[in-house]
């Protein structure tokens, strides 16, 4: 069974897809789950799964250790690339498990889940659409 | 009632081993009395802010217990614009005739650690490595430059203007210059950002004396009128820090309404600026805010650097002192700091490169997290407008 | 210009374990939009006050990215009267025209830590157990009944009273009454000071709309003015907490000058107010407060309280929703707490003990450390004056 | 030899004097030394020796732990006495030695060390005058 650092950010984990609000006014789409629109304020959101592929917005790569509360994994820290990637209603952050050198804005990605920390638990994170 | 600005004090900025962030403090506060020439006795109220350096009120007891009144605000990278506009607002509503604007901090060495509940994060943010403020200013550039079309050169322009102008400067941190070639091939910490396009946290301290406009003329030779500051936090779609998710056309950032409110109430346009200091905690943020406060127009950057426009001789002076890059980052100071500069280069005293021909119409411009900015206005009084 | 208040939110006060401080605060926010019926979007400058619950502009996530101007301030227990002045002078200054003002605080159970260097006190002052905030109420309190001949008794009077009014108060943390004789013979925390005579750290949130005269009348059916507010530190002399040496003859505390200074703004006498609010993080603090405000003469207060005079049916109303002792103090929420609770006895519709005979004129008080105090006079509409 | 919890609190250890500023305009006395005069703002006060002994002029008693940065007994916490004593150019506090039942405003104590924490240091405090 996987566990996952925060089973509120999924709606699904076999295979894994992310929960999201959409507004039942405007239809603005948000993640993680919250309890108001950031739009139109309207309270009461609905819970839908997002779309488990996308393209790459943005990324960088995250070449030193964060401070606390990042939790380095069990070997020790090494770099990490991390991006926006573009669903179609919404931009979602995340890691990108994409070699530095294949990066680019508008590459095609599909949302999977990763061991993170001591490895006990993961997150979710895209990888290059094969 | 017209607000001015009658005195500037202002530390090094750096390293202070020896010094707490209340002696910075109370060092700026003493030499921005003296500038303008009055005492403290002579102040009936300070605003004061402060992120990690203790209560700025406790100043009270090394400069005089006098019984002015003292509220400290706390808005992050913003706080320093905050405390003016406070301070003009009690000067306007008549609660205070003569204020005292004092902004330190004196932070560790090292990226800033963030907590994801202050936020309104859960953990998993933070422990999964995602709330770094490096990575947003990042991402932010590499989207920016891509939508743009502007080159990393551009970054690395931005560096080395600041660090030009910061070697030229008596109390900037970094202080010897660095060629684009330099900045390009330092360490990628978070690409396309390299170690000499990302400001480090840093230590200092900032006061003005602010009065009413009939006072002003008796404190100073040429008191700085503030024309406008306007303080304002994010709209939906603003591609903030700290964000899960973004709208897919992200927009709107606090930065145009702070620069567009600020414009409008000094009734001024952005092409009248003679002299701008604008948020650079990363050489993209400088990018992005100059086309965002309408000092220039979006993609028009790559050419105003190449072209050295944005240098203190160019038509469109930016970071006289080496901003943020070439000072770093005491939070509480960082927005003070622009205002010591504006103001002492539309005096023509500036510390370091002065801009020639008598500079008559200033601009400031922070930004902070989560999302706000404040702009000011500053124009030598007789301005043109 | 004057301004007014027209829309009031609180939470209940207490323990919320379920609760973060920005879910009350956003709770505060709502009821007081309700309040005054109007929205968040027609409110162009939030204030907000935390001590230790996160950002307040957080906030904004939650009502709506509306793009207003939103400062934070933070100035201990004068949080709430810091955050009501800046509101009110930006409204004055005409850098707004609707203000929302809102103060919380989440604190864990105990006393409050504090750190010495912080305070510009070295680390001495704290290992060796000098720096306790109770320690200090008590050895004010014992030296003012000594110098006014006032007896432990009157401290539990001020107890028993807040207790009983905390009892008739439906958003109160403390909803039993005690007994003069509970008070007295309850475990002496700090003597003269017993467990029921201090306030404990607590939760809660309050909110308040404020406008400019004009559109007052538009939003609530009984505005209540703002006629003064008035901040102001300690002079040379008071006696202040975390103090290692006083002087031989210790004297001027600030809020003898806050509320001095209100009064004369207001243009109304102490003897003039129909309900008060006054600082009682502890009994004596109370009692030094009525005196120190003006609202009765020194060593006047053992028999004030002994007749029952501040009782909500007495000549001097005094913390009528339980105060501090029965509410607990959430340090940023506790000054606008008061406020709240003036509004509605002017509007006569106060959720515990109304004050009879259509009260006009309230007062609110609070102290901080290091000796912040601020004041404010809130009349009805049409007052005397 | 004594270790005191900051030396900087005394001008002698035995005796033990309290070290102050005094302005060298107003004749403002404090404690500690301070950088410049609370009431008139005159840097560079002179450092004098306070009186040894005075009267409590306020009291009370300890009779719970102090959070952090307080470093209790190493042999637990017990209630410790604290007040205010009147030196004649000013008010000090600090730990009275002197059982709760004699403490009264007025009695004359006089100035002490006496060790605190784990017992390796001492700070200053008074007891009554015998
Ligand atoms: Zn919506
Ligand atoms: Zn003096």
């Amino acid at each position: 069974m996987t566990t996952v650092v925060d089973p509120g950010l999924f709606t699904s984990l076999d295979p894994p897809r992310l929960a999201g609000s959409r507004c039942r006014s405007c239809g603005t789409v948000t993640f993680p789950v919250g309890g108001s629109c950031p739009r139109c304020t309207l309270p009461g959101p609905d819970t839908v799964a997002l779309a488990d592929a996308g393209t790459v917005w943005t990324w960088t790569v995250q070449t030193f250790p964060p401070k606390p509360p990042y939790v380095p994994p069990a070997g020790g820290f090494s770099p990490y690339a991390v991006g926006y990637v573009d669903l179609g209603d919404v931009l979602v952050e995340g890691h990108l498990l994409v070699e530095p050198g294949h990066l680019r804005i508008g590459l095609p990605v599909r949302l999977v889940l990763t061991p993170v920390g001591d490895g006990s638990r993961s997150t979710f994170a895209f990888e290059a659409t094969p | 009632m017209t607000v001015a600005i009658v005195g500037v004090g202002m530390t090094r900025f750096g390293r202070h081993d020896e010094l707490s962030g209340l002696d910075l403090a109370e060092q700026a506060v003493r030499e921005a009395l003296a500038d303008a020439g009055t005492a403290w006795s002579d102040v009936d109220l300070a605003v004061g802010g402060s992120n990690v350096s203790g209560k700025p009120d406790a100043l009270v007891s090394r400069l005089g217990l006098t019984g002015l009144a003292f509220p400290t605000v706390r808005n992050g990278c913003a706080t320093g614009g905050v405390a003016l506009a406070t301070a003009a607002d009690a000067i306007r509503a008549g609660r205070a005739r003569t204020a005292v604007v004092v902004g330190f901090d004196k932070h560790e060495r090292g990226a800033f650690a963030s907590d994801p509940a202050s936020y309104g994060l859960g953990a998993w943010y933070g422990e999964t490595g995602l709330m770094v403020t490096t990575q947003y200013f990042a991402m932010k550039t590499r989207r920016y430059l891509h939508e743009h079309g502007l080159s990393e050169e551009s970054l690395a322009r931005v560096s080395a203007r600041a660090f030009r102008n910061g070697a030229a400067h008596p109390r900037a941190w970094r202080r010897s210059p660095l060629s684009v070639e330099q900045v390009l091939a330092a360490a990628p910490v978070n690409p396309p950002l390299t170690q000499y396009m990302l400001c480090q946290p840093s230590q200092g301290a900032v006061a003005l004396v602010v009065t009413g406009e009939e006072r002003a003329a008796d404190l100073a030779e040429r008191p700085v009128r503030l024309a406008a500051v306007s303080v304002r936090t994010r709209r939906y779609g603003s591609f903030e820090v700290f964000s899960p998710s973004l709208d897919p056309v992200p927009r709107r950032s606090p930065s145009i309404d702070a620069a567009d409110s600020a414009f409008r109430t000094a009734g001024l346009s952005p092409s009248e600026v003679d002299v701008a200091q604008v948020q650079d905690t990363d050489s993209g943020s400088e990018l992005i805010h100059l086309a965002e406060t309408g000092l220039c127009a979006h993609g028009e950057q790559e050419k105003l650097l190449a072209d050295g426009q944005t240098d203190a001789e160019g038509a469109l002076p930016v970071n006289t002192d080496g901003g943020c890059l070439a000072n770093g980052e005491p939070i509480g100071a960082s927005g003070l700091r622009q205002v010591h500069e504006v103001v002492r280069q539309l005096q023509g005293r500036a510390l370091g490169r002065q801009v020639p021909g008598a500079p008559r119409v200033g601009f400031t411009h922070v930004y902070g997290a989560p999302g706000t900015s404040s702009c000011a206005v500053l124009t030598l009084e007789g301005a043109r407008s």
